[in-house]
């Protein structure tokens, strides 16, 4: 088990180390940050001395090892297009990127992995040929389509929902929380529906194929054959051995959540982190787009280790190897 | 052609060709697709106007909807855009553009997925574990976002000029970076289990070198997965594409995909031209809903334990 | 003794898992007379199938040696293999034809011009039709692809067969015309022969000498008729004891308790000795060497003395003493 | 005609199980395939009756039929299944689930496939007894040890809250057991139990499920391909060929003086444990696939006293001494001084 959770560790840590590589040759070989301070005419020696004072004339390894240091302390230089340090922009964007991935999580994870279960139990049912139909529209549409198809019925056409923004929010502490206001909720509704739909058929359809194939098993079989009541062959056997592979993927799944949230941002103009790297990158904002790869990288590390901890916890096959 | 002949033979008789022919959700979207490339491969032909030639646009026909909508012209069927683009010729153009990009990164990340899932899986040891270690790394960040920072990353280091060339090529590798490792994890999952298969063993025997078998008996069982996984991928490929060029990345203006059509419609979406947006929407989502009807039902058909 | 055609010294292969490495086959020593078939016989996990891979030069030996001496009237020495599972040993997307020229073409042994009847030969040889040449190897049924097997074995013009447990995976019938074929090839063909399987009455039919194997360990090795008449290692015992018996309905079978333990945990000592009725103290501390007793039996059990006297299946005081069916 | 002959075996009394005219098919795209072709057979309480038969026969299927289990699209085409008096072929599915585990246990061949392996050994036992025997919890728990101490596992009383995949293939076998009877059926139906194991340990827990049954006089249905463990456990004994029986019989006139040719080659294919030959009696040809089963005698084509008859009709099983056989040739001779 130890062992098995220091392997882990090493893969976070060697990912986390290469991603700070390209975040740290982003910084320095893109765009003369010298240029950006001093201005485009200024002179040999006047460049040479922001050069010094910036330590870019220090050898490479020096350099990056000095980058990391300020990168632990959130320490990335200041936006280029905000003129504000890079951590107070990301800090003030994180809530409503983690919200409405909160959001759209449960719902993708609450309403998919039922559907998939019913659909692999009665795949006969005309509820679960229509399930189908929905499920492969939901993975064909991309999902600013959604986006936009909503606005179109539910903003334009029908004015129920606000098209775009956050709506109010209550500053709690430092977290500012879109969560408490109607109007928060209202302009939630749509983002988070967008952004689940295309996780909701993905779960769907994994649970059902996975539910299908335990049900095929040999051990299934021997359950029939013992007589076992139908609720506690599909619910008690069937469910829970479907349920381990499903937790993997879970996790994968949720991690791109968050790359997902770029494209629904962008549509809803929600002011979340997916938003702030769109403008980053077409505004050249190098130290945001370092800065966002780090954070991501650190996100997708942590949710892989949680998914291992929790398959250790599930499986008593892995438990047990000492 | 004999051999061919027999081929073809042997393809009616098939369970393939019979359960083809009984799912309904299998030759519809077999014959939706073949339209769709034929009307992407004859676009110059088929569209009524040239939407690049500036000559032909009229700036007095801009933002005029369907015909069938009131207000509308016959002469612009499905009505014209922004810059009094013919909506039925720019969709065809768009879709031509969507395809090429969806096929070419398929077929790069095939190519570079099954190779690396070839040699990993077959050398087994230090060069498996480097890439599989790499497609774990991958992994972790999901398709769009890599091929999203790819694309995004090109366009902050290239100087603009340089990059409104390279900007199509661009995609298509950032789109085929972001899909190769499924190649590479499947092939490499069915090259383990293959090549400790006795057939392979009682080839050694005759002293036959390791590259030689891997080609000559390994590759041509893994093409039944492969060929599934990249039907599957087309249809996602296409979608990468279209998010990237809606958000602005993507292919170049130049050369509009649906994507980029999409955008420019959102752009005016409130202004009520909604055909602008919606109509190649709705001819990005046939293409990928039928892609992905045809791959799923092809994925049946192939997985042997389903007969 | 005439020269023997393949020895075997002091041969192991170690694996490493979970952190330990397991012995799969521990300092095994035999020789095979040149066009014999010598088998080697013992439940799974006992390192047969390892042991004849390295000996068929598909995986390499971590210790030991093996010496091909000159095989009969001048051939060439090679090696082919007869594998145990049907489905998987042949390539579901080849034509049975072309398996089995590829041997032929790869080595030359024919000129291009005459492969083709080469193949059809074979396949008539093992009792196939010439017309199958172009089938695929899922038109044939498990007994049938068997044959084919034996066929593409043919085509590379071994020397040396190795028999992997040829014909567990299929029916009785089925077994019996691949059996004979097999023997039958094996005499017409002057080849000398490795057998693996776990079936003591399928070695008896085949084989002329018997190596027993238990995990990892040669403990018996002797001619077949001397070792069905007088099995000296109880193991051996345990394992003819243990085949049913046709038509002599109920015996009372007197089986030691215990299973086989994991090769990752090997017991100390003479690793049967927790299973083994007549274990004395010795047994527990130090694993027996193969000896060399009087009527040329090798055996690896401290309770056999070098007279060779079996070692009387005494199993503990609550089984009778089961009487030897030696008819 | 059939009804008749049928009760002439050694038991007087009605027997547990009898199965008359029973056909099961496959529909498939070619047309429906008869797996199973007017097969007929009795089990008396507490007997042990052997089916023995070549991969492709229809061994299987019949226990799965019996037990309701039929993977669709195969099902009960034509013919009774009549349990304890009552016929349960046409059974709904809640009556034949109460009636599965309860009155009629099953065992399959391979023991890592057949445990759930994400609950303990201890829940899938209690669950079993509770679901058919009015127990509360502890009760069941107590039980479960008991059963796990009946069936040989070492320690029960700690090994009860363990995982299958702790156990030796073995091991699990006899748990596999234990699940079977531990809600007291009258019939188990095992297919191939001991097949994935090791020579030493099939002895093992065949002789495990011999005395559990004979205490419990339960009876068996044991399907396997292996004629040794039919001689040594079974009491009678049916041969199976193509979806037919060709003979049945007590299992020392079936081993000794088989009368079928089928029964005979296959007697005569087993290599023998206890002497030297030069060659083995085989069979030519092969058992025909489900889709090519031939006319009359289905054993015809591969039969050297196949005569014309044998070609167009198929002969019905008719009592030839104490076994039935279904062959216009029966060869050999009939064990006189037998009431017929």
């Amino acid at each position: 088990m130890l062992r098995f959770l220091l392997g882990r560790l090493a893969n976070g840590a060697i990912v986390m180390v290469l991603v700070s590589m390209l975040s740290f040759s982003l910084f320095n070989f893109i765009g003369d940050p010298v240029s950006n301070l001093v201005g485009e005419n200024a002179t040999v020696n006047e460049r040479e001395a922001m050069r010094r004072s910036l330590g870019l004339d220090q050898p490479l390894p020096l350099q990056y090892l000095k980058f990391v240091g300020r990168a632990v302390q959130g320490e990335f230089g200041v936006s280029y297009r905000n003129i504000e340090p890079v951590s107070r922009v990301i800090a003030s964007r994180l809530p409503a990127t983690l919200e409405l991935s909160l959001v759209a999580a449960v719902l993708a994870l609450g309403v998919g992995i039922p559907m998939g279960v019913y659909a692999g139990l009665k795949p006969r049912s005309l509820l679960t040929r229509g399930l189908q139909v929905i499920s492969l529209v939901g993975i064909s549409v991309p999902s600013f389509v959604t986006g936009i198809i909503l606005i179109l019925i539910f903003s334009i056409s029908l004015n129920w929902l606000p098209s775009f923004g956050r709506g109010d929010t209550v500053l709690l502490g430092v977290w500012n929380t879109g969560l408490l206001t109607v109007t928060g909720w209202k302009s939630l509704v749509m983002p988070a529906i967008t952004l689940a739909l295309f996780q909701l058929t993905l779960f769907m359809r994994l649970t059902r194929t996975q539910m299908m194939e335990v049900l095929r098993s040999e051990y299934i079989k021997f359950a029939r054959a013992r007589g076992l009541r139908e609720r506690s062959i599909n619910y008690r056997h069937a469910l829970r051995n479907t349920l381990i592979p499903i937790i993997t993927v879970a996790g994968l799944q949720l991690g791109s959540m968050i790359a997902f949230s770029i494209i629904t941002e962008t549509v809803f103009q929600w002011p979340g982190l997916g938003l702030l790297i769109i403008q980053a990158i077409s505004f050249g904002d190098v130290p945001v787009i370092a800065a966002y790869l780090l954070l991501i990288a650190l996100l997708f590390v942590l949710i892989n280790m949680v998914v291992d901890l929790l398959y250790f916890a599930v499986d008593p096959r892995l438990r047990a190897q000492r | 052609m004999k051999t061919m002949m027999l081929t073809v033979r042997r393809w009616r008789q098939s369970d393939l060709a019979w359960s083809l022919g009984r799912t309904p959700e299998a030759w519809i979207s077999a014959l939706v697709l073949l339209l769709y490339l034929g009307m992407a491969l004859l676009a110059p032909l088929l569209a009524p106007q040239n939407p690049f030639d500036l000559a032909a646009l009229d700036l007095l026909d801009a933002r005029l909807p369907p015909a069938w909508v009131e207000g509308g012209q016959l002469k612009y069927l499905f009505g014209t855009d922004g810059q009094g683009r013919d909506m039925v010729s720019v969709m065809l153009y768009g879709l031509r553009m969507s395809l090429f990009v969806g096929v070419a990164s398929t077929l790069l990340s095939l190519v570079v997925g099954v190779t690396l899932g070839l040699v990993a899986g077959y050398m087994g040891g230090r060069i498996d574990n480097i890439i599989m270690r790499a497609a774990d790394v991958q992994l972790s960040f999901p398709a769009i976002l890599v091929a999203l920072l790819i694309d995004g990353l090109s366009r902050t280091v290239l100087p603009r000029a340089v990059h409104e060339q390279l900007s199509l090529l661009i995609v298509v590798v950032a789109i085929a970076l972001a899909n190769w490792v499924q190649y590479a994890r499947t092939v490499r999952g069915v090259t383990l289990i293959e090549k400790d298969k006795d057939y392979v063993n009682a080839v050694r025997l005759i002293g036959m070198g390791r590259a030689r078998i891997l080609f000559r008996h390994v590759l041509p069982n893994i093409l039944s997965p492969v060929l599934v996984i990249a039907t599957l991928s087309i249809g996602l490929a296409v979608l990468t594409e279209a998010t990237l060029s809606f958000l602005g990345l993507g292919v170049p203006a130049t050369s509009p995909s649906l994507g980029t059509l999409i955008r420019l419609g959102n752009e005016v979406l409130f202004s009520g031209e909604w055909w602008i947006t919606v109509l190649p929407g709705l001819l990005l989502i046939g293409l990928v809903l039928s892609v992905n009807l045809f791959g799923d039902w092809l994925r049946d058909a192939l997985n042997p334990r389903l007969k | 003794m005439s020269m023997p055609y393949l020895s075997v010294k002091n041969l192991s292969r170690e694996f490493k898992a979970q952190g330990r490495t397991v012995r799969a086959v521990d300092n095994v020593s035999f020789d095979i007379p040149v066009g014999t078939t010598f088998s080697l016989v013992g439940e799974s996990g006992c390192g047969k199938t390892t042991l004849a891979r390295v000996i068929a030069g598909l995986d390499k030996p971590s210790a030991g040696s093996m010496l091909f001496g000159a095989p009969l009237d001048g051939r060439v020495h090679r090696t082919q293999m007869i594998f145990q599972d049907p489905y998987a040993s042949l390539n579901p997307r080849w034509r049975v034809g072309d398996a089995i020229a590829e041997p032929i073409t790869f080595q030359n042994l024919r000129l291009r011009t005459d492969v083709k009847q080469r193949v059809e030969d074979l396949l008539a040889r093992v009792g196939l039709s010439a017309a199958d040449t172009a089938k695929f190897p899922h038109e044939f049924s498990g007994g049938q692809r068997q044959r084919v097997s034996i066929a593409r074995a043919l085509a590379g013009e071994p020397s040396f067969l190795v028999c992997d447990e040829p014909t567990s995976a299929l029916d009785v019938s089925v077994q019996a015309q691949i059996l004979n074929l097999l023997k039958r090839l094996e005499k017409e063909e002057g080849l000398t022969s490795l057998f693996i399987s776990h079936n003591l009455a399928v070695v008896r039919f085949v084989s002329s000498m018997i190596g027993v194997m238990y995990l990892g360990r040669l403990v018996e090795v002797a001619p077949t008729a001397e070792l069905f008449a007088a099995p000296r290692h109880p193991y051996t015992q345990l394992l003819l004891e243990a085949i049913p018996r046709i038509g002599q309905g109920r015996r009372a079978v007197s089986l030691p308790a215990g299973e086989l333990p994991s090769p990752l945990a090997p017991p100390p000592g003479c690793t049967f000795h927790p299973r083994c009725p007549a274990a004395m103290d010795i047994c527990r501390r130090e694993a027996p060497a193969l000896r060399t007793l009087d009527n040329g039996v090798l055996v690896a059990c401290h309770a056999v003395s070098s007279g060779g006297q079996p070692v009387r299946f005494m199993p503990g005081a609550a089984h009778p003493a089961s009487s030897f069916p030696l008819s | 005609m059939i009804m008749t002959t049928l009760n002439v075996t050694t038991q007087a009394a009605a027997p547990l199980l009898s199965v008359r005219h029973l056909r099961v098919q496959i529909p498939t795209r070619h047309g429906p395939l008869t797996a199973l072709d007017d097969v007929s057979f009795d089990i008396a309480r507490g007997e042990i009756l052997g089916f023995v038969g070549e991969s492709g026969a229809g061994k299987s299927i019949t226990g799965m039929a019996v037990l309701g289990l039929l993977d669709p699209p195969a099902h009960i085409a034509a013919g009774d299944i009549i349990f304890d008096g009552q016929p349960i072929h046409k059974l709904s599915a809640s009556q034949m689930r109460k009636l599965r585990g309860r009155r009629i246990g099953a065992i399959f061949q391979d023991p890592l496939l057949s445990l759930n392996p994400l609950l303990t050994v201890g829940d899938q036992l209690t669950e079993t007894m509770r679901t058919h025997l009015p127990m509360t919890r502890d009760e069941a728990r107590e039980r479960a040890i008991e059963w796990l101490r009946q069936v040989g596992i070492p320690s029960p009383a700690e090994r009860v809250d363990a995982y299958p995949h702790q156990f030796s293939g073995g091991m699990r076998q006899r748990i596999v057991i234990a699940l079977a009877l531990c809600a007291e059926p009258d019939l188990v139906i095992a297919d191939e139990p001991t097949t994935a194991l090791d020579v030493s340990v099939q002895a093992q827990v065949l002789e495990l499920l011999r005395t559990q049954c004979r205490e419990r006089g339960t009876a068996v249905l044991l399907v396997t391909h292996d004629m040794g463990v039919i001689s040594e456990n079974a009491d009678r004994v049916a041969v199976m060929y193509a979806g037919h029986i060709a003979e049945t019989g007590p299992v020392d006139q079936i081993v000794n003086r088989p009368r079928h040719p089928y029964t005979r080659g296959l007697m005569g294919s087993i290599p023998p444990a206890d002497q030297d030959v030069l060659w083995l009696q085989q069979i030519d040809g092969a058992m025909p696939r489900l889709s090519a089963r031939p006319t009359g005698c289905p054993f015809h084509p591969r039969c050297k006293h196949a005569t014309e008859q044998c070609v167009s009709t198929r002969p019905l099983p008719h009592p030839e001494g104490v076994a039935l056989v279904a062959c216009w040739h029966p060869q050999g001779l009939a064990v006189e001084g037998v009431a017929a």
